[in-house]
């Protein structure tokens, strides 16, 4: 159902050619622009990449005790509280630890997962984050998108975020495409012109 | 703070009453209505028998008056006189209960550590000196307090205490308890 | 001209020549349908296939487009009319390809070539530049571009399909609306040039700007108020055509029978691979012949304002040396954009053994030789090496005045994308409302004024 | 009886009544964990400090305080508040707060005393007093002494109920610690219920541990069918499996016990001899087949050479169908019962719980044989069949074979049963039954109450509940008991039998309900067996 809608219109808008013409006239603008200058927001991705700000949640990692042994004590917290219901954990006893409880399996189904964080906030052990700015979780498999303890321990072995802050200290060494005073963009076309 | 020792488990070895112990502990459950109200006079006995309650000992005095050894030890865990665990010559024993404890009994205690250069629970290695920390000898008055055997030592300041152990390091008989202490007590009761 | 053979060759030259003219520019305009479009939008657009690490901004991309639509399988659904479904994009394209048969690229080609000996001809045959040279030209358009809107017709009616069948009597219904604006209004540019023959009205659009059809054909120096009138003439007319051309390519605010938002695609749900690439060149197809026929009406065709053809053929040596010493800044200002270009720091993210780094050498060398090549061209022309000769004067007049048009398709073409990314789709009652109480009327007050212009401009020529 | 004031609000209770349960009768929760109804008052926890307004003097401890006329006391009081959260503070002080690997969080009193009436904000200082973790001090039971808020229910269990006392508490003041003394385990069978007495995590069970977070859990009322005693229980249950089994409080049977081996037989659920499938023949098929030969077994026997076996290990419900498939659907069939069909190696009986009838539902068919005489009993059915009158046998439950021996070869036995045993391997055809936790049903414990189970998880394999198999198979024989559901087999149960009149399932409730004691009349059928005590 169309509702006519009463606008007062003048001459020339109705003649819409002046219009048109304004149109066209702000479009052409914008083409001519990103003709001579390449500063569209667009990452190249798979060459250049963002530096995920810090608070970005990828994909998610469990973390160790300086023994290497998963800092998570199976506690289901983060289970419990997960919407999407996609963390399956069996628990199990660890007769050298102190600390005795420990997970005999830790799974994430990706495919499931919403990213919301939840698991981060409720794990009372800082067991789990999401820090590891890893936005490209796919695989071929509906079976290589459930992430183990094994594949979630070994992620990132604790090197990311140690390194861009490294790099950001000392821009220099940094690898070319990081850019440390920007958290978004690295990619930014600093040729202006052509 | 570590948790409270538990008493070595390699105790005495399998012990028994002689006779004499025996006819002792008839004696003594003539004294009350039942077995087990004589547990702590034959506690007593045990430990000046062996020296010291170890689970050995325990387990035989539980058999003598028929309870539960978890009892026994229950009892025996309550009374810091009673000793789970081999001492040196001198028993020191350092309230930490609140008189004392506000009157300074860390002090004494980390005075006494640095002395002899053990913990709370060891023995020095030439056997002389065991420190524990109790709670309550009920000499609030005196305030901070020790008991080394079985004798208090009160109102204690590090240049005593270094008087007392000194003294005892040298083989000199334990002072008696200060008749001032009571002197002291008696002018503030009349005053 | 007696032998007919020779001149069927050459027939089948310029046939060659005309389609190779269409068909080049169609994946120039798939490229810069995307590209414009990404720039409008603040986007990058297609950039990232390339060949031996060569990307050329994307124009692999159609590239790779045209293999993929020959190599996807062909899907011939069960329930299609399959005669007409086979039919359908054939006519679409053949109907695109002919009517550029009638639109001149050149003045003339004045060939000195004996072929007396060969088949018993005369000497020096002159070739003009146009496939037919039909006398009703222009009304040979209008006719067979009329046959275009079969192809959409039997598609969608061939396809079966409830989408495909509204899509294709959409494409029916607007295109008899608006063919009547178009012939109106070329009626009247008929009366203005008083032909329908193209390369007519090309030749009469030689010389000096102000007589482009545009302007009212004025053909004369002396200016005089009255010719206002024969600007609104022309330039009414111009808004007609070209509106028109617009409905019967079934470009973007006329675009209704592909409608994907209500019909899905149109006319050509059911068409895969190759079948349905046909469809999608007919559409650019259309867009070059119409920007060229608008060109030839309405914008001097092939000729170079203030620069007809015997001023080419006169000054030939002249034009060279300007166009080879002015292309010498020109590419070399290129090679130092594409030396800048090696310095952005997507060549530095990429690795250091990556192709992709020999990207911008290749485009300064590239503009490098392009450089000399114009510095010799040049030099050729300093030397006066073309002027003397016989056939040198004839192919500049042949390349410069193709080029023109080519420039003006070009321009025509591009206007056509610019307008798609600005203006909205029409709602189908618009589109009508447009179509016969907008243009109609219009249509027939410029014939009316055309026929004042005309009596006003032989009164001028008389003064 | 005495009438007490609790926050203004006057109940009269039975003398002796202490304050917690007078409290909890008119809905208001005193907190407490020392306090347990079925051991004595320790009052060592003080958490159920309430101000006494009338009747005695300051505040005192409710579960110590017992009904007396004139006695009024307040709960609601910001001082007792005050008071519950300074308990609080002292129960935590030491407390390890290791909830993440607790068993017990989710159904601990610590974290739920807390959330009422916690300090939030701690003021420790000092390093917390460590204790011994993990101690392995039974077959069943994890000892974490840290958590221990030093109740003592354990150590009055070990005194009061099952009489061992191992477990004790050692040393003073905030060094307190529960413990064994070393090298005497606990040993005795009900190590559960430590487990389950004690208020907060310190100890736990081993067949529980780190199993599930108890908050996935669902509870189903049930109740155990390993021997005749018959506990209350509750069955732990996620996802069609379950986890554990709780005792459930009923005073006429359990008080709150029960014993270890009954806590495990949620293990017989998906144990090797469970029976899954329907057999013909030892040859394992579908149910219909093997109900269609059952059938055609059945119906081509000659005329009083039918038999069927009732069974002590099956429920009311399942015996009474057999009984009804006997009398209608298999006219002249000769109906026995027999006892003693044990299912497992549990040779420890006591006085307290463990009964030496390892037969749920003995008495549940003598009250039916006290209303049917015609029912023989064991020796009946050994003669018929040594006398060879015996031809075909519907045995629902029980290991009649195995008893019987070569006595029985020759006869065509159809057996209805969850397990495995002798007579399974040679029976014609058998048809698997449910298990009491996979089924509704009631059975009578070896004191005559009448108790249900519910159906916690579906019935494992192809196996139905034992009444339902027999419903369907009175069905093809023509007539059917009619147990369509439990409860309407129930419901004609105690239409039909005198023993059971008047009782629904709602009736029964959770804590069951008594036999009817027999009719005068039905003493003079079978006086001999009336007052048969069960065997202990």
């Amino acid at each position: 159902m169309t509702l006519p809608v009463q606008r007062p219109r003048s001459f020339l808008e109705r003649l819409f050619i002046p219009e048109i013409l304004r149109g066209l006239y702000i479009t052409l603008q914008h083409g001519l622009h990103n003709l001579f200058h390449q500063d569209q927001p667009t990452v190249e991705y798979p060459d250049m990449r963002r530096v995920m700000p810090d608070r970005y949640k990828g994909a998610h990692r469990l973390t160790t005790r300086p023994d290497g042994k998963v800092k998570c004590v199976a506690c289901m917290c983060c289970a419990q509280v997960c919407p999407a219901r996609c963390i399956t954990i069996e628990a199990g006893e660890d007769a050298d630890e102190p600390i005795e409880k420990y997970p005999v399996q830790f799974q994430i189904d990706m495919l499931r997962c919403i990213y919301c964080g939840y698991c981060v906030e409720a794990c009372p052990k800082d067991a789990i984050r999401m820090d590891t700015g890893i936005y490209e979780i796919n695989s071929f498999t509906r079976q290589d998108m459930i992430h183990d303890k094994a594949y979630m321990t070994d992620l990132m072995d604790g090197k990311k975020p140690l390194a861009e802050k490294f790099y950001r200290d000392q821009p220099d060494q940094a690898p070319a495409g990081f850019d440390g005073t920007q958290d978004r963009v690295v990619s930014v076309d600093d040729s202006r012109g052509l | 703070m570590a948790h409270f020792p538990t008493p070595p488990l390699d105790g005495h070895g399998p012990v028994d009453w002689s006779p004499e112990d025996q006819a002792e502990i008839a004696e003594l459950m003539t004294h009350y209505p039942t077995k087990r109200s004589a547990l702590l006079p034959i506690l007593w006995m045990a430990q000046r028998k062996w020296g010291w309650l170890s689970f050995d000992v325990m387990r035989l005095v539980a058999t003598t008056v028929d309870l539960p050894p978890s009892e026994v030890y229950s009892v025996a865990t309550f009374y810091t006189m009673l000793k789970k665990q081999p001492t040196g010559k001198y028993l020191i024993q350092v309230c930490h209960t609140l008189s004392c404890k506000l009157a300074g009994a860390e002090q004494i205690v980390d005075h006494i550590k640095k002395k002899l250069g053990i913990s709370e629970g060891e023995t020095t290695p030439d056997g002389m000196f065991t420190l524990m920390r109790v709670e309550c000898l009920a000499s609030c008055g005196s305030a901070p307090m020790m008991q080394i055997d079985d004798d208090f030592h009160e109102q204690l300041t590090p240049d005593s205490i270094d008087a007392i152990l000194d003294g005892l390091a040298q083989g000199q008989p334990l002072p008696s308890p200060r008749p001032e202490v009571d002197q002291w007590t008696f002018r503030s009761l009349e005053s | 001209m007696e032998n007919h053979w020779a001149e069927l060759i050459v027939v089948l030259i310029k046939c060659v020549f005309s389609l190779a003219f269409v068909m080049q520019i169609v994946p120039i305009l798939i490229w810069a349908e995307r590209k414009v479009s990404a720039y409008i939008q603040d986007r990058r657009g297609p950039n990232r296939a390339h060949i031996m690490g060569i990307r050329a901004a994307g124009l692999v991309h159609t590239l790779v487009d045209v293999v993929k639509l020959v190599v996807k399988e062909d899907i011939i659904p069960d329930h299609v009319e399959k005669g007409f479904w086979f039919a359908a994009p054939v006519i679409a394209m053949s109907v695109a390809l002919t009517t550029f048969t009638v639109v001149p690229w050149g003045d003339s080609l004045l060939l000195p070539i004996s072929v007396t000996s060969l088949w018993g001809g005369t000497a020096a045959m002159e070739i003009p530049l146009q496939v037919a040279q039909i006398n009703g030209g222009m009304l040979f358009i209008l006719a067979i571009g009329s046959l275009g809107v079969y192809g959409v017709m039997l598609a969608g009616w061939a396809s079966n399909n409830k989408f495909s069948l509204l899509g294709g009597l959409r494409a029916s219904a607007q295109m008899i609306s608006y063919e009547l604006a178009m012939g109106l209004s070329v009626a009247a540019m008929f009366m203005l040039y008083g032909t329908a023959r193209l390369d007519q009205i090309a030749a009469q659009q030689a010389g000096p700007i102000w007589n482009w059809g545009i302007f009212g054909v004025l053909n004369s120096p002396s200016f005089d108020p009255l010719v206002l009138i024969g600007w609104v003439v022309g330039g009414l007319a111009f808004l007609l055509f070209w509106t028109s051309v617009f409905a019967e390519t079934n470009r973007m605010p006329f675009d209704l029978p592909e409608g994907e938002a209500e019909l899905v695609a149109g006319y050509h749900i059911e068409y895969s691979s190759l079948r349905f690439a046909l469809f999608f060149m007919a559409e650019y197809a259309h867009m070059i012949v119409g920007s060229a026929v608008t060109a030839t009406l309405f914008f001097g065709g092939y000729n170079i304002p203030f620069l007809d053809g015997a001023a080419i053929r006169a000054h030939s040596d002249l034009i060279l040396m300007v166009l080879g010493f002015g292309g010498v800044p020109v590419s070399l200002a290129f090679a130092f954009i594409a030396w800048r270009r090696s310095k952005r720091p997507f060549y530095r993210a990429l690795a250091k053994n990556d192709i992709r780094h020999r990207e911008p050498r290749f485009f300064i060398s590239m503009w490098t030789m392009s450089a000399l090549s114009a510095l010799g061209l040049g030099v050729v022309g300093a030397l006066g090496l073309v002027g003397g000769t016989v056939l040198g004067p004839e192919l500049l007049a042949f390349a410069l005045q193709t080029g023109s048009l080519f420039i003006k398709v070009l321009f025509g073409t591009f206007f056509m994308i610019w307008v798609r990314w600005t203006l909205p789709r029409f709602r189908y009652d618009q589109l009508m409302d447009l179509g016969w109480r907008a243009m109609l009327p219009t249509a027939i007050g410029t014939i009316m004024l055309a026929g004042v212009w005309v009596i006003v401009r032989e009164a001028v020529h008389a003064v | 009886m005495p009438t007490v004031k609790i926050n203004g609000i006057e109940v009269e209770v039975p003398a002796g009544t202490n304050m917690i349960e007078a409290a909890a009768k008119i809905g208001i929760e005193i907190p407490h964990y020392c306090y347990h109804p079925h051991l004595t008052v320790a009052g060592n926890c003080r958490m159920c400090l309430c101000d006494v307004e009338a009747g005695g003097r300051g505040p005192d401890i409710a579960c110590n305080m017992q009904a007396r006329d004139g006695l009024a006391i307040r709960t609601d009081t910001p001082r007792v508040k005050q008071m519950r959260k300074s308990v609080m503070e002292f129960l935590l002080k030491n407390h390890p707060l290791d909830c993440p690997i607790c068993d017990q969080s989710g159904e601990c009193r610590l974290q739920d005393y807390y959330m009422d009436y916690g300090q939030y904000e701690s003021r420790l200082a000092d390093p917390k007093v460590t204790k011994h973790k993990r101690q392995d001090i039974g077959d069943h039971l994890v000892l974490d002494a840290e958590r221990c808020v030093a109740c003592s229910r354990c150590v009055r269990f070990g005194d009061q109920i099952t009489g061992t006392g191992e477990l004790r508490l050692f040393n003073r003041t905030d060094h307190t610690e529960i413990g064994i003394f070393p090298g005497v385990r606990i040993d005795h069978d009900y190590q559960g219920n430590l487990a389950d007495i004690c208020p907060v995590g310190a100890i736990t069970s081993k067949d529980f541990r780190f199993q599930k977070r108890v908050w996935y859990l669902t509870d189903t009322d049930s109740i155990c069918t390993a021997c005749a005693t018959g506990c209350d229980i509750k069955v732990c249950h996620e996802r069609n499996q379950v986890f554990r089994i709780k005792p459930r409080r009923n005073d006429a049977v359990n008080q709150s016990w029960m014993c270890d081996h009954g806590r495990m037989i949620w293990q017989d659920l998906t144990s090797l001899g469970r029976l899954l499938q329907a057999r013909v023949e030892g040859q394992v098929g579908n149910t219909d087949a093997a109900m269609q030969t059952a059938v055609e077994t059945l119906q081509g026997a000659e005329p009083g050479t039918v038999g069927v076996v009732l069974g002590t290990q099956a429920s009311n419900e399942a015996n009474w169908a057999l009984w009804r498939l006997a009398k209608d659907a298999l006219k002249g069939a000769s109906v026995f019962w027999c006892q003693g069909n044990d299912p497992g190696a549990w040779d420890r009986v006591d006085d307290l719980l463990i009964d030496a009838d390892k037969n749920p539902n003995t008495e549940g068919v003598r009250a039916l044989t006290r209303h049917d005489a015609s029912i023989g009993d064991g020796a009946d059915l050994a003669h018929a069949v040594r006398e060879g009158n015996l031809k075909t046998l519907l045995v629902l439950q029980d290991d009649v074979l195995g008893r019987l021996g070569d006595a029985a070869d020759g006869v065509a036995v159809l057996y209805i049963g969850t397990h495995r045993n002798g007579t399974v391997d040679k029976a014609a055809v058998v048809l698997p039954a449910a298990h009491t936790v996979e089924q509704d049903a009631t059975y009578t414990n070896r004191r005559g109450q009448v108790q249900r189970v519910r159906r916690a998880v579906h019935p494992a394999g192809d196996s139905r509940p034992a009444w339902q198999l027999l419903d369907r198979l009175g069905a093809s024989l023509g007539k059917a008991p009619g147990a369509s559901t439990a409860a309407i087999a129930f419901k004609k149960l105690s239409a039909q039998v005198p023993a059971f009149a008047d009782m629904t399932y709602r009736a029964l409730g959770t804590q069951g309900l008594p036999l009817v004691a027999p009719q005068p009349e039905a003493q003079t059928d079978q006086a001999s067996q009336e007052h048969h005590e069960p065997a202990k």
